[in-house]
């Protein structure tokens, strides 16, 4: 047992929370306050952490990156995420499909996508498998070949034509790559007519971004609908075997093993933001002469959010090292329904210390609320609930 | 004798209003682009025509030219209207309630005369109550006397007039009311006293307060000099006229914030396929449905109750309310428990629960305002232990 | 017109038992040693004093004898009868629920004749249902069509006599029901029949079932080639006579062992001095016995308008209800919130809170029980949801 | 970060295991049925263990013990609790009170006490400082003299004499050495005014054991009165300072700092075991011929208790380690309110698992569910969370 970081992990550390506190901190109410979907990005920021290495962190040392583990990867997270939710997400989301592409594409592949990706400070990726129509059953698939996603592609000689959308797919609007399940066989379940096609954008004739979608939280991060109207794509363009995109299995949960374990260490930024600035709160602000801290209710509400916090924040840096040891099982997924539970719990509670009598809604903690709350669509809905459940009663 | 059926009156006006929110109100109150520009500007078309109705004054007796509802009444109403809009029902239920007791109790027949005309004969004729500010330290006064309500606002006598000064810092409706009656500590009386203040008086402003904090519409009013009357005192002066002080509209409006998440929940539940099935038919949906069916039923008993019992203070014995502040218990269980429902509800959408394109986000949003709104539900649950311990505020 | 006063005579029949229950019932039951030693025989000189009161005969209709109460006064009384001791409760509501449609309705004269009269006059005289055991399966079947309740007891027409074989496996009551009907399945007929088999008749026996698991008594009752004649079947056969199936007395007493909590913790809570302050003056805890006073605020009003509109079933329009199955509604709330409420009591008594000698252990044993009783909280609420989806199962 | 058990802690982890499982679960629910409260003991199972080296693994080498570290005290009260919870604790206390001796007694007293308690196997150990009146005011002292506990000492030569009553004292019906918080100064606020006492009962006239408490739950577990009628006690026996008790402040909350993270421990515990037994039932039993595990809300009750249980690990053994890094905090307070929720929680929805129509209630369910409650009383009611709140406070 030794729950220390070692010093590269504390470098790493140090550098999210200088960047997070002087960058994104803040930009993070004001970002936030705008109306227009798509105006709430700034890629001041993205060049001003890519240039830190936030963006391309977790590239292979072999293609320029830094190759950082999963608990400097959660560490890192947790500190942006401190100061904004949204913005945190915008950098891992990097990362994800980094991990990806170092885990999947072919040599050619690696080289063709990571050159660009590493020399372009506004290079973001994503990736699109949600559509509007039966999202949960790409997650957990019926046994119906009329479920899943209907984005399709046609071969046609060196080429794949694709028709349909993507919807809520983030980074969306602000993407230079994408890679785009596809379903190249509607006459067999899900799982076996699938394939991954990696979309350059600029590259990409009949592919083009359609609404980006506004939310009522993490107004920063981007989502937005792609549109295939005869996209035509080079096969070499594909990940891995035409069909086979269901049955990769790189990591434990999602595309990739940070998946699950990213929304888990985000929600753990912005619980320590709520925590620390509630205590701050507490021991600053009056009621009747009398400080905030002195209200046994007051307390309890504190020792509950700290509580919670710290259960998670255990419960992340553990999975963390699971992933780092190559260790599967059912943490990641089960860490990433608690942070829903934790995160809008301990929000709510913030929201609840700062709720005095005769002071005005608290814009900080209104925000918090309104993140976390995205957790129920992404980390806690019922449907990720199940998904984790059926691994445990196999 | 024990008995829930509605009168036939209730039913029909019950009826009425849902008729009118499903039509008119509703579908323009609900516009993807209002929504997503958090645009709340009053619905004034349809406010125009709920006044029409009688909405506007659906609290103020029949013979002053109102409906004479009672509180059940105008919970009902304000619950359908709210699935709605909660900002129409908001107004609304506002210049109902004053207009009960302003024109029904407080006013002289000679200031009756003066406003009672031209607040029937216009719809958009609405009315505020700027009250002393309540003394909100009931946290740290938990088991202690607390201080008294503080005016913030004075007036003094100055040759048959009064000079009003100050500033009330949160009234209801005050941006679009005709008249405001505020509340003010008059130099060398005793207690409170209140005057009744047109808008556009010299020397009264109204400054509006920033959207999405607040149901319906809320503004800060500042008195500089303002000089008015002596007949615009209502009664003798030093009687604190209570003019609302009720939440049981917000509950009732809350309520009906919750019924349209459900509401819509249960018709995209019912039409939504997940796994070759619609989603209600999943055991998880199905049981959050059914868990927020239960919590709007309970509530909805829970706020009759309190608007039942506020029309017949006689029946306050001890086995109707087992002793309790029965309007602190429902504000908090109606607010607890709808939030949760609001929330529950938008689950069932996936990414459409927080698009502000959709209805859905909206609702939390409204449910998380009144679970924060005045003093918030941790100091009712004290009002509610004060009353247990049987402890008595001195003053109160 | 809505009106939430109870009648003169509610009101006097719930000051009687209330009366009765602390003076006679409750200090006999929470003795230390028998809450100790886990013993729950029945308070018989107590139960018999109920049953002089009327509360054996509560439901039987006055023209037979009883007292005619409806389901709002019998929930009223069994909450009362439950502060006191929820064995005792369950033993009389049982009785007087089965007493009510047994004598009142499923009877012929003949029966009536023979068997009324000793049922009115001795005090012992208690009832049972064995009924068919239900299609307990609604999780599995969840929006599919469910089997039919199958007939563990079956039944066998032999020379003018029946000869009755099975086991029902939890009856109510049996062990110490003078008269048992139990629902069998006669031998070529469709449908479920009812015969009424007297205590002692040869090839019944009655295995009383382990204490703490069940309300009042709980027993298996076998046949094995009980014979009997042909006028102990109710009615004509295979019709399945509705004896009782509400879980509106439980809900009651399970209130009442919420208040029983509650009132003990408030009392407790008012003496109970802590940092030099009765505990009550603490937030957290006026913070916790506010929110168990509201739930059971609440969880009454539930029960009471359930048990209203089942006296009321003309009054089941969409206003009222809400089209929901307002039994299965007021069950999920009144078993979460009511266990919830007998925790948090408990923990205001410290280390006392979890003593066998002391009542608070056996408040939230009994509550959770209460909230594992038949198919417990989780298939109600699949009900509520097959309800609410419109889902209707063939045959129901 | 490492979260691996080194193989001292392994073996450990392993012996526990096995004892729980062939000594303690065997026994458990049997024990739990008897109705006396002093019959639940059963002293085979204390000497087994003990002859074990879990009566003394806490002692340090030097006198004989094992000194063993917290992260393997955590992980072997977890095991044998998972057996059986109020067995676990039977063994714990002795634990708490060898670290007391061993960090607190003088080398004298040390020899004197470590060496009957080394030698046998039924040498019990308990500390007294509740009593009847105002029990939280010793966890959470108020600013009144008149607060505190009332058991008084009044030195007499090289004597003291001891008058009142302790009550709920653990072990207190089969201990043999006790630590006595007792009033020696009235005088003054409680935290000035307190002496601890070393009671060796054999040897103590006018010490006497009272009624023996009869629990809902953790029925095993012995808790009695102690009672002091004009008892006799020699001034060697007094620990440390005399009216230093309260300010002795060996470890973070409790008198040692293995107090608060052994009832997380424990409750880690029992929640393994409601999660192990609920998803094997649910992989077993059937409803309508179906596995019980195809419905979804059972997967989502089996996901709770899963994801909840997994974060109390993460924490319990953080707040373990932490312990054996000396680093202070208040992270062994919060793990212990934490495990009160968690383990209620866990132990309702497996009660709920089992609760299938026309099934009997699960006894073993059930006492899960009883035994979980008396954290209520001991970890997680508002003053504990209070007490832990006012520290973050500060």
């Amino acid at each position: 047992m030794d729950f220390k970081l070692n010093e590269e992990q504390t470098a790493w550390q140090m550098k999210a929370r200088k960047f997070a506190a002087e960058v994104l901190r803040p930009r993070s109410l004001e970002r936030d306050r705008i109306t227009d979907a798509f105006g709430t990005w700034d890629w001041d920021i993205i060049k001003a952490g890519s240039k830190l290495g936030f963006r391309t962190s977790c590239v292979p040392k072999k293609f320029g990156g830094h190759e950082i583990d999963f608990v400097t990867q959660a560490v890192v997270m947790a500190e942006l995420a401190k100061a904004d939710s949204a913005m945190s997400k915008a950098f891992s989301q990097c990362w994800k499909w980094s991990h990806l592409i170092s885990q999947a594409c072919t040599p050619e592949q690696q080289e063709r996508y990571l050159k660009p990706f590493m020399s372009d400070d506004t290079y973001v990726l994503g990736m699109g498998s949600t559509e509007h129509i039966g999202g949960s059953d790409n997650r957990l698939p019926p046994e119906n070949i009329k479920s899943g996603m209907r984005l399709s592609g046609v071969q046609d000689g060196d080429y794949w034509i694709l028709n349909g959308e993507k919807a809520f797919i983030a980074n969306g609007s602000v993407g230079k790559l994408f890679f785009l399940n596809v379903r190249t066989d509607p006459n067999v379940m899900m799982r076996d007519g699938v394939t991954t096609f990696v979309i350059e954008k600029d590259k990409t004739p009949g592919f083009s971004i359609g609404k980006v979608f506004n939310k009522s939280g993490w107004r920063f991060y981007q989502n937005a609908e792609l549109v295939c109207t005869n996209a035509r794509v080079h096969k070499s363009n594909i990940l891995g075997e035409v069909n086979g995109a269901m049955k990769r299995s790189v990591g434990d949960n999602s595309g990739d093993m940070f998946g699950d374990l990213e929304l888990a260490a985000n929600a753990l930024g912005f619980c320590d933001d709520a925590v620390e600035t509630a205590i701050k709160l507490a021991k600053t602000r009056t009621q009747g002469g009398k400080l905030l801290k002195e209200q046994q209710n007051i307390q309890l509400k504190i020792n509950k959010m700290a509580m919670l916090t710290e259960a998670l924040r255990s419960y992340v840096l553990r999975t963390a090292w699971e992933h780092d040891q190559k260790i599967k099982g059912t943490n990641a997924g089960l860490v990433m329904n608690y942070s829903t539970f934790v995160g809008q719990e301990v929000t709510e509670l913030y929201l609840d210390v700062c709720d005095q009598p005769g002071v005005e809604l608290d814009e900080h903690a209104d925000k918090l609320v309104r993140d976390s709350f995205i957790w129920s669509h992404l980390a806690g809905d019922t449907v990720q609930q199940i998904r984790v459940a059926q691994k445990m009663l196999k | 004798m024990y008995n829930l059926q509605l009168s036939a009156e209730q039913v029909e006006i019950r009826d009425t209003v849902r008729d009118f929110v499903t039509k008119e109100l509703k579908p323009v109150a609900i516009k993807s682009a209002r929504m997503e520009a958090l645009d709340h500007t009053p619905l004034w078309a349809q406010i125009d025509q709920a006044s029409q109705m009688g909405l506007r004054t659906l609290r103020l007796a029949e013979e002053l030219g109102g409906s004479g509802a009672d509180a059940l009444t105008a919970a009902i109403v304000s619950e359908e209207l709210a699935v709605g809009d909660p900002d129409a029902a908001a107004i609304l239920a506002e210049t109902s309630a004053v207009a009960r007791v302003l024109f029904g109790k407080a006013m002289s027949k000679a200031q009756r005369d003066k406003y009672l005309p031209a607040f029937i004969s216009d719809d958009r004729y609405h009315l505020a109550h700027a009250a002393a500010a309540p003394a909100n330290e009931l946290g740290i006064n938990y088991h202690r006397a607390s201080a008294a309500p503080t005016a913030t606002v004075t007036a003094k006598a100055s040759g048959g007039d009064f000079i009003i000064n100050g500033t009330a810092a949160a009234v209801a409706n005050a941006p679009l009311a005709k008249l405001i009656a505020v509340e003010a500590q008059v130099d060398g009386a005793k207690g409170i006293s209140t005057f009744i203040v047109p808008a556009g008086t010299k020397g009264m402003s109204v400054k509006e307060l920033p959207l999405g904090r607040y149901m319906g519409s809320m503004g800060e009013v500042t008195f500089k000099d303002c000089r008015i009357p002596a007949d615009q005192l209502l009664g003798k002066g030093g009687e604190g006229v209570m003019l609302n002080g009720s939440t049981l509209s917000l509950q009732a409006i809350n309520l009906g914030i919750g019924r349209a998440a459900y509401e819509t929940a249960v018709d995209y539940a019912k039409i939504r396929v997940q796994g070759a099935k619609n989603i209600i038919e999943h055991q998880p949906i199905g049981t959050k449905l059914a868990e927020s069916a239960i919590r709007l039923e309970v509530a909805r008993n829970t706020i009759w109750k309190a608007a039942w019992l506020s029309d017949h203070p006689e029946a306050l014995t001890d086995d109707m309310s087992s002793g309790l502040p029965i309007e602190a218990v429902s504000q908090v269980f109606v607010a607890e428990h709808i939030h949760r429902a609001t929330k529950d509800c938008a689950e069932c959408f996936g990414a459409m629960g927080v698009m502000r394109d959709m209805p859905l986000w909206k609702y939390i949003r409204d449910a998380r305002m009144c679970l924060h709104s005045g003093a918030g539900v941790s100091d009712a649950k004290l009002v509610i232990a004060e009353a247990i311990s049987g402890f008595r505020r001195e003053g109160a």
